[in-house]
């Protein structure tokens, strides 16, 4: 019983992280919308610029932007599950711990009454 | 039959307080109950008076099944334990007259004033009970269970602790009340009183208890021999 | 009828004792002026300016201090029903758990309400909100006072409802005052909420604000009065 | 294999399975975005937490009828579960309310009521380890009782006070389908998990019993 607990609760531990990670949408934005942004921008300016090279900065820029939020978001999600995997594990873990004691002092109390008899 | 307990089992948790006991009383009978402490004794007293319940058995008291209908058989017991049962911040007479009022007694004051007559306390009738001595407050626990005058009278311990006053009190109280047809539980250690003020005899170990004799049968000392050779066990 | 006698007679009983030692009635009269004081340090000399805010603080100041007091009226109550076997003495006649139960609600509301009646307006007048009330308030302070008086006795009512039966079964453990209070405090949530509510409402308004919160009292004081009617027995007779 | 290590066994397999459907297949929530997966586990606790007790105030009220200890024996354990999927509501629960809110704690009906219910059953366990061998049994049942009546009362007060920042139980009905898969799938796994724990724990609690007879015997 106590192993086959530890067992569980490794392996949801195991499969909560890999699913956690495997689920994990990349950040897209697509090309379109940054090009059509970048030319109404320019459009709107006078200044002579390139288009090509402000489209690369605003893309990264977003991106990076987008990941930072969603890393945040992550952190959350993450403790959230952390915890409640550590108060379930922490609660089985211990339950098992006192009936497997129990359960030795029981036998021996068994084996020590047949012993006297 | 005045008091029928039969099969009494009494379980505190894991713990077997009393093992199916069985017990009987008829009015005028004297019955007492020799047993060392822990034996029980104190929560068999508990039991007859319908203070606590039993794990399993059955309890009648006169006539009623004392387990199912309490309330009713209630108002026909006297109990005497070491505890007052009562308020001791308020006076004697106070006591007496809320109690008295209580069992729904008619003719209070005068039953108050001879009771409290007849134990020595008419001139402390006002002062609260807290300021008296021990033994002024063994005398008023006395009037306090005899107040509504019960069928049926219960004693834990009545010698233990008691000063001579009394004592003696208490022993010309359970003749008198024997010759009036009232039937008495007693449970005592002191084999000597015992015996003094018992009809028939029983002995109360580890939850078990055991008929000895009947007053007629049996003498102070075999009784007393008997007891001891069972203490030991 | 008998029953009505039997549950006065244990009243009067009840009553007798809260004042035969008067260091009980004077020591919770002392203590409830004492916390209501240490707000007063606390939060002054100068209170909050706005109204509303003043009357928060009141409302608190009164119903903390209510709170405690009661717990300590509750503790004391049962501790001498429990010592020299009191109870089984009354248990003993014959009389019926419930009576029992209504005579402590009742014993133990007086009790509490005489406490309040003095407590409530040396409360106001040291946090100051009589000075601050509106002028249309001030000239039917009688009134208000009244309606407040009212207010507290239902939040009161239920607080000794569901009270007294906890406190028949914390006087059984060795840490009475404090398990009576872990106990208790959760339980009386709504009436501290809804008294407070009705309170600041009736101190910054005049009137309740609508009928909700004092709903919540009396429905508070009513489920609990009938619950604990019923399971009163089961803590006297085990 | 015995009946306990059965459900042990399905609700372990079905807590793989909502973990799975939460992270892969439900949807993103557009507000929240990843956020909103904690939802599916907290709320699910939520309502284990309120079965919890309500087992406890049901097997109470049976035990005043009947007096088997077996009864007792329930609701003393599903009290303690009870609490320890308190803690899960009320660690989750500020998360949530951080992200969404910008705060630790609302007071919110929901979860204010379900942390005054923690509150009083988490009294109740002090109060049980106080109280002697013959009083503990009905004095925890008259309370276990009285505790789970106030819910209602906190729960209406409290939303009038402070109406509902949670989505409210009827936008929980028109949830896309695969959120309201997730949902039922982690609410039933909880479920059944409250059900292995309680099963596992009664045996403990018999075992408890069976040694402290046999002490009792050996002693006299």
């Amino acid at each position: 019983m106590h192993k086959g607990l530890w067992i569980t609760v490794l392996i949801a531990f195991a499969l909560f992280f890999g699913l956690f990670i495997l689920s994990q949408i990349p950040v897209a934005i697509t090309q379109d919308e940054v090009s059509i942004a970048v030319s109404d921008a320019i459009a709107e300016t006078n200044a002579q610029v390139d288009e090509i090279e402000i489209e690369q900065l605003v893309t990264q820029k977003a991106v990076g932007k987008l990941e930072a939020r969603q890393k945040k978001r992550l952190k959350f999600l993450v403790s959230a599950y952390f915890i409640i995997w550590l108060i379930f594990s922490l609660y089985a873990l211990h339950l098992a711990k006192m009936q497997n004691q129990l359960c030795k002092r029981l036998e021996q109390l068994h084996s020590d009454l047949q012993q006297k008899r | 039959m005045l008091l029928q307990a039969s099969q009494i089992t009494k379980r505190f948790g894991h713990r077997m307080v009393l093992n199916a006991l069985d017990l009987s009383l008829q009015p005028g009978e004297v019955v007492t109950i020799f047993g060392p402490n822990g034996a029980g004794k104190t929560t068999l007293i508990q039991i007859l008076s319908t203070l606590l319940k039993p794990t399993s058995g059955t309890l009648q008291i006169g006539g009623i099944n004392a387990l199912e209908e309490a309330l009713r058989v209630r108002p026909s017991l006297g109990l005497i334990v070491h505890e007052p049962l009562a308020y001791l911040e308020l006076s004697p007479y106070e006591n007496l007259k809320l109690f008295g009022r209580l069992y729904g007694l008619n003719g209070l004051e005068q039953r108050i004033a001879d009771l409290l007559d007849e134990v020595q306390l008419t001139p402390y009738a006002h002062e609260p009970v807290r300021i008296f001595s021990r033994g002024m407050i063994q005398r008023f626990m006395i009037a306090k269970a005899l107040i509504h005058d019960p069928a049926l009278l219960l004693f834990d311990e009545p010698f233990s602790g008691l000063d001579l006053a009394a004592k003696q009190l208490v022993l010309k109280r359970i003749d008198h009340e024997r010759a009036r047809g009232k039937g008495i539980i007693l449970t005592t250690h002191n084999t000597e009183l015992g015996y003094h003020v018992g009809s028939r005899f029983h002995f109360l170990l580890n939850g078990q208890i055991e008929t000895v004799a009947e007053k007629e049968d049996i003498g102070l000392e075999t009784l007393s021999r008997e007891y001891e050779e069972r203490l030991k066990g | 009828m008998e029953a009505f006698r039997q549950i006065g007679w244990l009243i009067h009983k009840d009553l007798a004792l809260q004042f035969r030692t008067k260091d009980m009635l004077a020591l919770i009269i002392v203590f409830s002026v004492l916390v209501v004081l240490i707000f007063c340090f606390a939060f002054g000399p100068i209170f909050p300016e706005q109204l509303e805010e003043r009357g928060k603080l009141a409302a608190s100041v009164l119903w903390g201090t209510f709170l405690f007091a009661g717990i300590i009226a509750l503790n004391r109550s049962f501790d001498i029903e429990r010592m020299n076997g009191a109870l089984h003495g009354l248990r003993l006649t014959g009389v019926d758990a419930s009576y029992l139960y209504l005579s402590k609600v009742v014993s133990i509301f007086l009790f509490l309400m005489l406490l309040e009646v003095v407590v409530t307006p040396i409360t106001l007048q040291f946090l100051d909100v009589l000075t601050v009330l509106p002028v249309a308030l001030q000239a039917q302070l009688p009134w208000l006072l009244l309606k407040l008086i009212g207010v507290i006795a239902i939040g009161t009512l239920g607080f000794c409802a569901v009270g007294v039966v906890v406190s028949g079964i914390s006087t059984n453990t060795p840490g009475k005052e404090s398990l009576l209070s872990v106990i208790l405090l959760p339980l009386t949530f709504p009436v501290v909420m809804a008294g407070a509510k009705c309170t600041v409402s009736l101190l910054t308004t005049g009137g309740l604000g609508g009928n909700f919160w004092i709903s919540v009292l009396v429905v508070y004081s009513l489920v609990f009065l009938a619950s604990s009617y019923l399971l009163f027995e089961f803590v006297v007779e085990g | 294999m015995t009946r306990t290590q059965l459900i042990g066994l399905l609700s372990a397999i079905l807590l793989f399975v909502a973990i799975y459907v939460v992270f892969s297949f439900a949807e993103i929530e557009m507000t929240m975005l990843e956020v909103q997966k904690i939802f599916y586990f907290h709320i699910s606790s939520a309502f284990t937490l309120f079965l919890a007790f309500g087992v406890t105030f049901i097997s109470s009220i049976l035990y005043l009828i009947k007096r088997r200890d077996k009864h007792d024996t329930i609701a003393l354990v599903s009290t303690e579960i009870g609490i320890v999927f308190g803690v899960v509501v009320f660690t989750t629960g500020p998360i949530w309310a951080r992200y969404a809110w910008n705060t630790w704690w609302n007071w919110e009906p929901r979860l204010t009521s379900a942390l005054i219910l923690w509150l009083t059953y988490i009294g109740y366990l002090i109060l049980r380890s106080a109280l002697a061998e013959e009083k503990k049994r009905v004095y925890s049942a008259v309370l276990g009782i009285i505790g789970f009546l106030n819910v209602p009362i906190v729960y209406f007060s409290v939303e009038l006070w402070q109406g509902g920042l949670h989505p409210d139980t009827s936008t929980k009905m028109n949830l896309p389908s695969t959120m309201q898969i997730a949902w039922l799938i982690s609410w039933l796994a909880l479920t059944l998990l409250y059900l292995f724990l309680l099963m596992f724990r009664y045996r403990t609690e018999q075992i408890k019993l069976e040694l402290e007879t046999i002490q009792h015997q050996q002693m006299n």
